[in-house]
């Protein structure tokens, strides 16, 4: 597979990002915030992209999908990552409808997937429960209780839960704490009883939340896939998410890295463009070759999970890790390089700088993909 | 008992007596600071109270000459005052760019009549001082400032607009670089002069930062009026007086990290990991984190060693370089970034949030004050202007 | 059956019987390559026969075309004759800088009779080329170069003095920078000349670098003579000839790091990690060096899918800039030395011989590597110019 | 304690090196290199510096010493890194007068200090045994033998054993093979029976030898310090060494960056110094900053060794984490700025190179001081 994009899916890269400037530009990112809105995101423009048919990228037509693949989603998400888009495209497409597609039976793809690909239910993924991400580290409890489950337990960092009309909770079935065998993933009503949300406002003016689970009812047919066997699921939802995060973070740190260029150009102190000084020209091509290596490893990565390639899990891992490096080294030597305004809540710099902090971490951080990586390489 | 053990049972006494107890606990430095001024009625009456009582003494500025209104302590006698109140954790009586940077520029050229006129009133905190350099086209290149003050006889009248100073929406006073002759070299033709904030010539706008807080305004002057006893140093000498109170300035900024803790401080660096990350053997659990948190205290020991080495050099006579402050704003605000940035992989998604519940006070705080370590390298001069300067002036490299 | 299926059993057919046993073993790339030359009958039997056999198809160039020696395989079929050899472990046939960058070259920009002349003698390693650019003082401001060629109608006269020729001491010929007119802008007074160095006029002098080998030399010049059909491109043009070289010459020096392991080569890294520093649960027991390790292997792949994805583009006929070769020389000669510099962390004290027992081969041999890797960012232009092409060429970055 | 050197200190480093530069310029290591010197230093410079009480410095004038500090011994040790004066300094007196000094009684200290303070009796320290500084990682066993031991086992890069005329062998008396309590210091003839010496060539030109001990007979009067507490002796002489090694490469890492200096003022490129251009200025100046930080840490170490300071050995460890970070970034980055000459053996650089990879790694490297000061610190 060449790892150069097709002319069908250069045509949706142009088409993204028209509509991104367009309709999404970084001052409706700057509104939501400053507004406090309730969903963190425009609702008009999200029903926009699902008719444009993103909401259903990589699904198939029987649900309403496009029948694409996560090249074609990631090729969107670093669009939207341009202008930081706040949109439900990871949580509820990336991850949760991931879930569905890997995960679901019939049924459920027929009843959630549907509603994914038309924009109109929500979902997000309730997996982490400690500061940081650690998929097989679940202490919420799902006991059987007749024929259905009972959960107890709580989540944190729920992105986009606080709008979610399902959410996709791990909970331990069986086993200790940190094992890897005994989760079973299950699609919970948000609006059922017991269920707990809290919205928590972020520093990149997202919004996650807290969820408690206070003996939630689920049913069996609200498990996802094999009881017990969450995990084998979860990993593979957790390539994705990491492959398609990454490629929203190209497209947020190639427009800060841009920006960043312009301001060297245009800026003048000492009656010259400070572009033209050759330490700040070094460390400008240094962020270029970063780039360069990024655009790489997210393309290859995503074509990897399209073609069910054998490394496609280390692909995944190796993207996010390189883009989890270069998140804040490109974001920090921006805004140092926009100097005293580049601190300023006016400029927009400062916002690539949030954002490339909370998807720095999100999905699992630059070291924690190495330790994926090494242990799959067998060292 | 030496006269300095005398000395350190008075300073016990008299701060056992006089400080009191809600001055004793911890507090945010930033923005918790007693800072004085026209305004300081508005403020914490007890704030007020202990700093008019530590001002009567003089120990606002210990080591200012008593007829200035400091008091007149020797080094040693300092020392011995600032450990009296380490012990029993006072606060800092006054925080106030006046006592940090334009007080010592003042006693060290100033004539007579300007420091009769305006170091007592620094010393009781009763005039606020703020700094009017950079210009929105002059950052790095300050000696590019266009803001002018056209000579009327006994006065000045200054027409212009300068950016980043500090606290100037609650300040009396500003120091401000002016150009007072636009046809000499950029360097030739500025002027250092004081400026009364309390008049309609002088209008303020806050300007907000990537944190949310807004230490900083831009501040415009529209015909205002300033008097030319107030001229520090000579006409179109400006430069030098700048650049001798910017050292000042560099060495407060360095010294950043290693502020007051306030009530919202987080634990030190290795019980946060332990907290975040868990325990193996009663270390942090994650290797990985565990080395950046040694490399980071470690750094951090360095560069306070090498702070006192620079002192003792000082002390001993020897010479000191005047790039030494620049190694240390360098420094110093680097570190400061890196040891916010270990913190936030520390708390991980704890330290993504910007408000709600489910946040610690002390993980909304970092993260507030990571985002506004990114300020550090750039005022006072950029990271890259300190380069420049220990380059040309320590190493001798040619421009 | 595909055409390019039969052409694959063709060669594996081929193969098995052509390629020598002796051939199909580690070797170590640097000293036991093969490189032709007039003096080729002293080297390995063996090597000569497998270069002969292959160069008869052609097959030492395999994409250059028929009519100058090439095998005239297309890109399908050249990989095919890649993987084939690759499958078992065949050593290439001939090392040349001939094959690596003068020949392409020659063939983009020679005339007819300079194509004829010289590419099939690179073709059938009959001529050992090497490189003659760099001057004591004309390092990375190569264009200030001061080697001079005098026109004698159909020759020339050479005098100067080259350094960092690459092979020099057993090279029949060299390509050479040199100035035809001192008195033009130093760009526009050079030109690209070709030189038999078998005349007194021209004597070489080795170079020993830290790592203790000696695969540069100074090359004299002494009124030497080259033959006016040896000027490649225009009179006083040839700094345009330069350039284009040098892209062949970055690619080559980026790609080191994938060189072809020889019989001293340590295990891959993972391996040598875990026989050093130990194994728990199967893994690199220290947590650090496991990082380094992830961390150096991920980005050798980040930085072959970028090789890979700009070959692809090139094939899918976007642009490809012309400082993309910059690039790769940059990063892959930098990740080199990093792991070089990982691997002597992971030897330990094993990485600190020189010479004596105790010491396994590829132990003191990876210290000799290395050393050798600090030239690697220097020749074929600093990383420091590849930045500054970068900045310019890549980036609009004014100067 | 001022972090200044006294005036006798001054003085001291002035003949230091005056004495180094005339007497042990960098010609004469690359002298004794090229002629595979069989000491692998001067024996008449060593005799010349022990005459000078160098060999002395830290020990009681009753043994011959000059009755001075380790900071004393660092201040020398600086300045003969400067021109990497190769000498027995660090290996017969920085660790193993050491090591007699705090852990040998009296009779010991008589009888071989004193051949130390004069320079006639050379030791080495024989404690590595795999490739990495790992102090109670012993598998030598000493086995009671009568009112005796034997000493069965290897040891590893044992600089200057190759002439040591007696060997501080570590061994374990006592527990498994990497547990701190059960070994114990013996001071062996070198010319004992079953004692096997290997001379191996360093990167740097020095020399270490390689050790086997094949039922070494070693007297109770050959134990320095208790039986089985050997850890206790063995980190205090560590702790020294670390320092007075930091010492050395801090003069080192000085004259290179020194000599890089000079090197960016004279070497034109486009007709200017190529110290002009902001690139390399900016990363000339942080290098001078990571010396100064150098200077501070090692200056305050040396001093607190003296003074008995409780932290005196996590100081000793943060001098060498700092140095052994500085030596690779600081050396490497001046080869690179010399170019094309820096990778020849004709021009001095690369033997600073080469000595700073030794010294990063002997004594322990920058992971295992990190390790150390902060296990000493409770995390």
């Amino acid at each position: 597979m060449p790892l150069v994009l097709t002319e069908e899916q250069e045509l949706l890269r142009e088409t993204a990002r028209e509509f991104v400037a367009e309709r999404a530009p970084i001052a409706q990112l700057r509104q939501l915030r400053d507004e406090r809105d309730p969903s963190g995101f425009s609702r008009e423009l999200w029903s926009e992209m699902a008719q444009l048919g993103w909401a259903g990228i990589p699904f198939s037509e029987e649900y309403g999908g496009a029948d694409l693949g996560y090249t074609e989603l990631g090729i969107v998400l670093e669009e939207t990552g341009r202008t930081l888009a706040a949109s439900p495209l990871v949580s509820s497409v990336l991850l949760g409808g991931s879930t569905l597609l890997l995960g679901g039976n019939e049924t459920q793809r027929k009843e959630w997937l549907t509603g994914v690909c038309g924009g109109e239910t929500l979902l997000a993924l309730a997996i982490q429960e400690g500061p940081h991400h650690s998929p097989w580290n679940v202490a919420t409890r799902a006991e059987t209780d007749g024929d259905g489950y009972r959960l107890n337990g709580a989540k944190t960092f729920v992105v986009d839960g606080h709008v979610a009309d399902r959410l996709i909770v791990a909970a331990r079935s069986a086993g200790e704490q940190s094992e890897r065998d005994g989760l079973t993933l299950f699609c919970v009503d948000a609006s059922a009883p017991g269920v707990g949300l809290a919205r928590a406002s972020m520093v990149d003016g997202r919004n996650a939340a807290r969820l408690t689970l206070d003996g939630v009812r689920a049913e069996r047919s609200e498990v996802l896939g094999e009881i017990g066997q969450g995990a084998e699921l979860l990993d593979a939802v957790l390539d994705r998410g990491a492959a398609g995060l990454a490629a929203e973070m190209l497209g947020s740190l190639d427009t800060a890295f841009q920006k960043t260029l312009a301001y060297l150009k245009q800026r003048e102190q000492f009656g010259v463009p400070i572009g033209s000084f050759q330490a700040l020209k070094h460390r400008a091509a240094r962020m270029f070759v970063q780039l360069e290596l990024s655009r790489s490893v997210v393309l290859d990565a995503l074509q990897a999970l399209d073609g069910d390639h054998p490394d496609a899990s280390a692909k995944a891992s190796l993207a996010k890790a390189q883009l989890s490096d270069a998140a804040p080294s490109i974001a920090n030597e921006c805004v140092q390089m926009h100097g005293g305004i580049g601190v300023t809540d006016e400029e927009d710099i400062g916002l690539y700088l949030k954002r490339a902090r909370v998807t720095q971490f999100a999905l699992g951080d630059a070291a924690f993909h190495r330790d994926r990586y090494a242990g799959m390489h067998g060292y | 008992m030496s006269d300095l053990e005398s000395f350190r049972a008075e300073v016990r006494d008299w701060l056992e007596k006089n400080c009191p107890p809600e001055m004793r606990t911890p507090y945010d430095g930033q923005t918790q600071s007693y800072w004085g001024g026209r305004k300081r009625h508005e403020q914490d009456p007890i704030a007020r109270g202990w700093c008019e009582r530590m001002a009567e003494r003089g120990w606002t500025a210990p080591t200012w000459p008593r007829e200035y209104g400091g008091g007149g302590l020797s080094r040693a006698e300092a020392r011995v005052l600032e450990q009296e109140m380490a012990r029993i954790h006072a606060r800092p009586p006054l925080a106030s760019i006046g006592l940090m940077m334009l007080g010592p520029m003042l006693l060290e050229t100033g004539t007579e009549e300007q420091k009769r006129e305006h170091v007592p009133p620094i010393v009781k905190g009763e005039i606020k001082w703020c700094q009017g350099y950079s210009e929105p086209g002059a950052g790095s290149d300050l000696a590019s400032l266009q803001t002018r003050a056209e000579d009327r006889g006994d006065h000045f009248i200054v027409n212009g607009q300068k950016i980043w100073t500090s606290g100037a929406d609650t300040a009396d006073m500003i120091f401000c670089l002016v150009r007072t002759d636009p046809e000499a070299p950029k360097h030739d033709g500025i002027s250092f002069l004081l400026i009364d904030m309390d008049q309609p010539g002088v209008t303020t706008s806050p300007i907000r930062l990537i944190s949310g807080s807004s230490p900083f305004c831009q501040t415009f002057f529209s015909d205002a009026r300033a008097e030319k006893r107030d001229l520090i140093g000579t006409l179109n000498g400006g430069w030098t007086v700048a650049k001798r109170l910017l050292q000042f300035e560099r060495q407060g900024i360095g010294n950043m990290g290693n502020r007051n803790p306030g009530a919202n401080a987080p634990p030190p660096l290795p019980e946060l990991a332990k907290r975040y990350c868990g325990t193996r053997d009663g270390r942090i659990a994650d290797p990985l984190i565990r080395d950046r948190v040694a490399r980071l205290e470690m750094q951090q020991q360095a560069i306070q060693k090498t702070m006192a080495r620079s002192g003792d050099e000082a002390k001993a006579g020897q010479n000191v370089s005047a790039a030494t402050s620049s190694s240390f704003k360098l420094i110093g605000t680097e570190c400061n970034q890196a040891k916010f940035d270990l913190m936030t992989s520390i708390l991980g998604a704890q330290s993504l949030g910007w408000e709600g519940d489910g946040f610690e006070a002390y993980e909304l705080e970092t993260t507030r004050q990571w985002l506004r370590s990114f300020a550090n390298t750039i005022e006072g001069g950029t990271s890259e202007v300190q380069l420049n300067i220990i380059a040309k002036r320590v190493l001798g490299l040619p421009d």
